[in-house]
């Protein structure tokens, strides 16, 4: 009955620090929104479609922390056999694949005007679509085995070695892409981007960092309260 | 009705499990199956179910109905328990209905006291739980032969109680009962088949 | 944001997309929390009854 | 039919609740889609060429490899032991489960394929036409995978196996389904090829519950 123990600790702090959270995410989004669609200047070469960035990069920059966060919470979990990092892994998953997803979708959204296609396997988009598959092979390995702890162990282990190919792959798909040089190289994230540009971009990376912090409080609260259930469950069978 | 077989021999990856096994039941008749392990206990149970075929002898259902095989008009528990755990014990038990054709879910599940486990999932009862929960499948749908392989395995005292009453009920209804055990089955056989082990 | 200017689709659709997805992950994060933290004070306070 | 619905709805909550169905497949045909452009080049032009065939080879496989999942639970738990039991024939239990596998897995892979193909540039004028042909044949495609499934249901490495057994059955539908989602081409033989698809849909609705409840008849012995 390990687990039941220490997660009172955690709920306390959750509890108490999601409202604010939630808060500073909103006031985050605004400010970013705002400096995103008014005060930033329209690109000189591409013209308003440089606006798809402030969506595009955040979503990318979070689909890499979060299977970072995952492969750090594998990882504790391995180490320190902490329950709650594995419950932190698996709740970080389907909010990174949704980044991920997203990053994805407006960059095939802002690659259409731009190559022409919907889809071009530049070398971003390829890892990224790669990072893709490793978060739906993770999530797949939670939903094939039904007892919580043996599939806890298999999926830290799937994190792990997730998080080692993440560069091998980005090397390279990079190395393959400058192989095959595609016609219109076109760099993503434009000329280096300057002062009113920039700071929208920052801010919407914050406030897509507190998205996440807010949702993955929520999501582990949510988990353990399930696994709560479960026992109460096995203990209620037990009983006759 | 009476369920007759004449020199049945059964004969399983090259070894003879039995040789000329014969046997007749009739309605409200209770016949205990034992010998030592591998003497085909299970086998002769499958036999009947038609899931085996026998290499000689021969096995009919007198009086049963004509255009439905002995297995259509016989339940057959074995050691698994064909439970799925990601489904709950009212929805196994709800597929089995819909599958047998008919019969009462909560009934099934009070005559082994599963009634205040129905809503849980299957994947976390124990394995005498699932055992009675197999054992319920049965008294959903009337049949008129039950095979039961090692019925009572894993039940405790109580359930053992529920399963002799539902035992009495279906031999008073005019069923007829083959199991295979080694432990009392907690009521007086009528008939004892002794498989010899492999000859 | 000048929504005249040509592509300017690409970028209401881009916004557009995000939006819907991340309301759509907020919203189920919220639900599930609810709905099991509620579940989790029935079946406790229905032990408590089953004890006392 | 009723017992056949419960069959097939009962088949289709597993599959969602257990094992995640759908997403693992969807995820084994977007490994596939991949893997095509790193290994011929991200070339806009030679992608568009091969689009349909490369598509319709994603969704093959993908269904190849959801097929042992079609029996083998039901095999190992002993639940078939008592459906050969039910009032009706084997051969339709063997049918309702071969639907399920469709229901959950083919069909939805046949309806998502075209809508993926941007990925290898397929034309949009192309996604009509494939998404029927691949509709049409992931019929064929299910009910043979589920005999490639009974026939190896009992054996342990059976993936491998069901594979050899299968891909044969499946030059026709390829063939077939390829010459029906050529979007340039004469529309009479675009009519012709889906026909011929119904057909071999139509043989394989017969020939696959027979072969697959027999295969399974004498595993159960």
């Amino acid at each position: 009955m390990q687990f039941l123990a220490n997660p009172t600790r955690f709920l306390k702090i959750a509890n108490a620090a999601l409202p604010t959270v939630w808060a500073i995410t909103i006031v985050l989004f605004a400010i970013g929104l705002y400096g995103a669609l008014v005060t930033a200047p329209a690109d000189y070469q591409q013209g308003e479609t440089v606006r798809i960035m402030y969506v595009h990069v955040p979503a990318a920059w979070m689909a890499l922390f979060v299977y970072t966060v995952m492969a750090l919470a594998s990882a504790l979990a391995l180490i320190f056999r902490h329950p709650l990092a594995d419950v932190a892994a698996k709740t970080a998953a389907p909010i990174g694949a949704v980044f991920c997803f997203l990053s994805l979708a407006t960059g095939s959204l802002w690659g259409k005007p731009m190559w022409g296609a919907w889809w071009v396997w530049d070398a971003r988009l390829t890892s990224m679509f790669v990072l893709m598959l490793l978060y739906i092979g993770y999530m797949a390995i939670w939903a094939a085995i039904e007892e919580p702890h043996k599939a806890a162990m298999v999926a830290r282990v799937v994190a792990l070695v997730g998080f080692i190919n993440i560069p091998i792959v980005k090397f390279s798909v990079d190395w393959w892409n400058s192989l095959h040089q595609p016609a219109s190289v076109f760099r993503m994230g434009g000329p280096t981007i300057a002062g009113p540009m920039l700071w929208p971009l920052l801010v919407m990376g914050l406030a897509y960092t507190f998205l996440f912090l807010a949702l993955h409080l929520t999501a582990m609260r949510a988990e353990i309260a399930a696994r709560k259930i479960r026992q109460i469950q096995i203990a209620e069978i037990g009983d006759r | 009705m009476e369920l007759v077989a004449q020199d049945l021999t059964c004969e399983r990856g090259g070894r003879i499990v039995f040789r000329n096994v014969a046997l007749s039941l009739k309605p409200g008749q209770l016949m205990q199956l034992s010998g030592p392990n591998g003497s085909g206990k299970s086998s002769l149970l499958r036999l009947i179910a038609g899931l085996n075929e026998a290499q000689t002898g021969s096995l009919t259902l007198k009086g049963g109905s004509e255009d439905l095989s002995i297995g259509q008009q016989a339940h057959y528990v074995a050691h698994q328990e064909p439970v799925k755990s990601a489904l709950s014990v009212e929805e196994n038990l709800a597929f089995w209905r819909d599958f047998l054709g008919g019969g009462d879910v909560d009934d099934a599940l009070a005559a082994f006291d599963l009634s205040r486990l129905a809503t849980y999932p299957a994947g976390l009862l124990s394995a005498g739980q699932k055992r009675r929960l197999a054992l319920s499948r049965i008294v959903l749908v009337p049949r008129v032969l039950w095979l039961l392989d090692e019925p009572t395995v894993g039940l405790d005292t109580s359930s053992l109680e529920r399963f002799v009453k539902v035992m009495e009920k279906q031999l008073d209804d005019g069923g007829m009962i083959i199991a295979a055990t080694h432990v009392p089955l907690g009521r007086e056989p009528d008939l004892r088949l002794e498989l010899g082990g492999a000859p | 944001m000048d929504f005249s200017a040509n592509h300017a689709g690409f970028v209401i659709a881009s916004y557009a997309l995000s939006f819907v997805f991340l309301a759509g992950l907020i919203a189920s994060t919220l639900i599930r929390d609810r709905r099991l933290r509620h579940e989790l004070e029935r079946l406790d306070t229905q032990r408590q009854k089953a004890r006392s | 039919m009723k017992l056949i619905l419960a069959l097939i709805k009962r088949d289709l909550t597993l599959s969602l609740r257990q094992g995640g169905g759908i997403g693992t497949a969807l995820g084994f045909f977007l490994s596939v889609v991949v893997l095509l452009p790193i290994g011929i080049g991200p070339d806009q032009a030679l992608l568009a060429r091969i689009a349909p065939g490369a598509l319709w080879i994603a969704l093959l496989l993908s269904v190849l490899l959801s097929a042992d999942r079609i029996f083998q639970q039901d095999y190992e738990d002993g639940s078939l032991d008592i459906m050969t039991m039910g009032p009706v024939p084997f051969e339709m239990v063997a049918l309702a489960k071969a639907v399920a596998h469709w229901l959950s897995t083919s069909l939805p892979l046949a309806i998502a394929a075209p809508l993926l193909g941007f990925l290898v540039n397929l034309e949009p004028s192309a996604i009509l036409p494939l998404a029927l042909a691949m509709m049409l044949g992931s019929i064929a495609l299910s009910l043979l995978a589920a005999i490639g499934a009974a026939v190896t249901v009992g054996l342990r490495r059976g993936g491998l196996l069901v594979s050899i057994l299968v891909l044969p059955l499946y030059v026709p539908v390829l063939i077939f389904g390829l010459s029906a989602s050529q979007p340039g081409a004469a529309p009479g033989l675009t009519t012709a090829s889906l026909l011929i698809l119904g057909a071999i849909a139509l043989v394989s609705l017969v020939v696959s519950p027979l072969a697959s409840a027999a295969a399974l008849r004498s595993y159960l012995k």
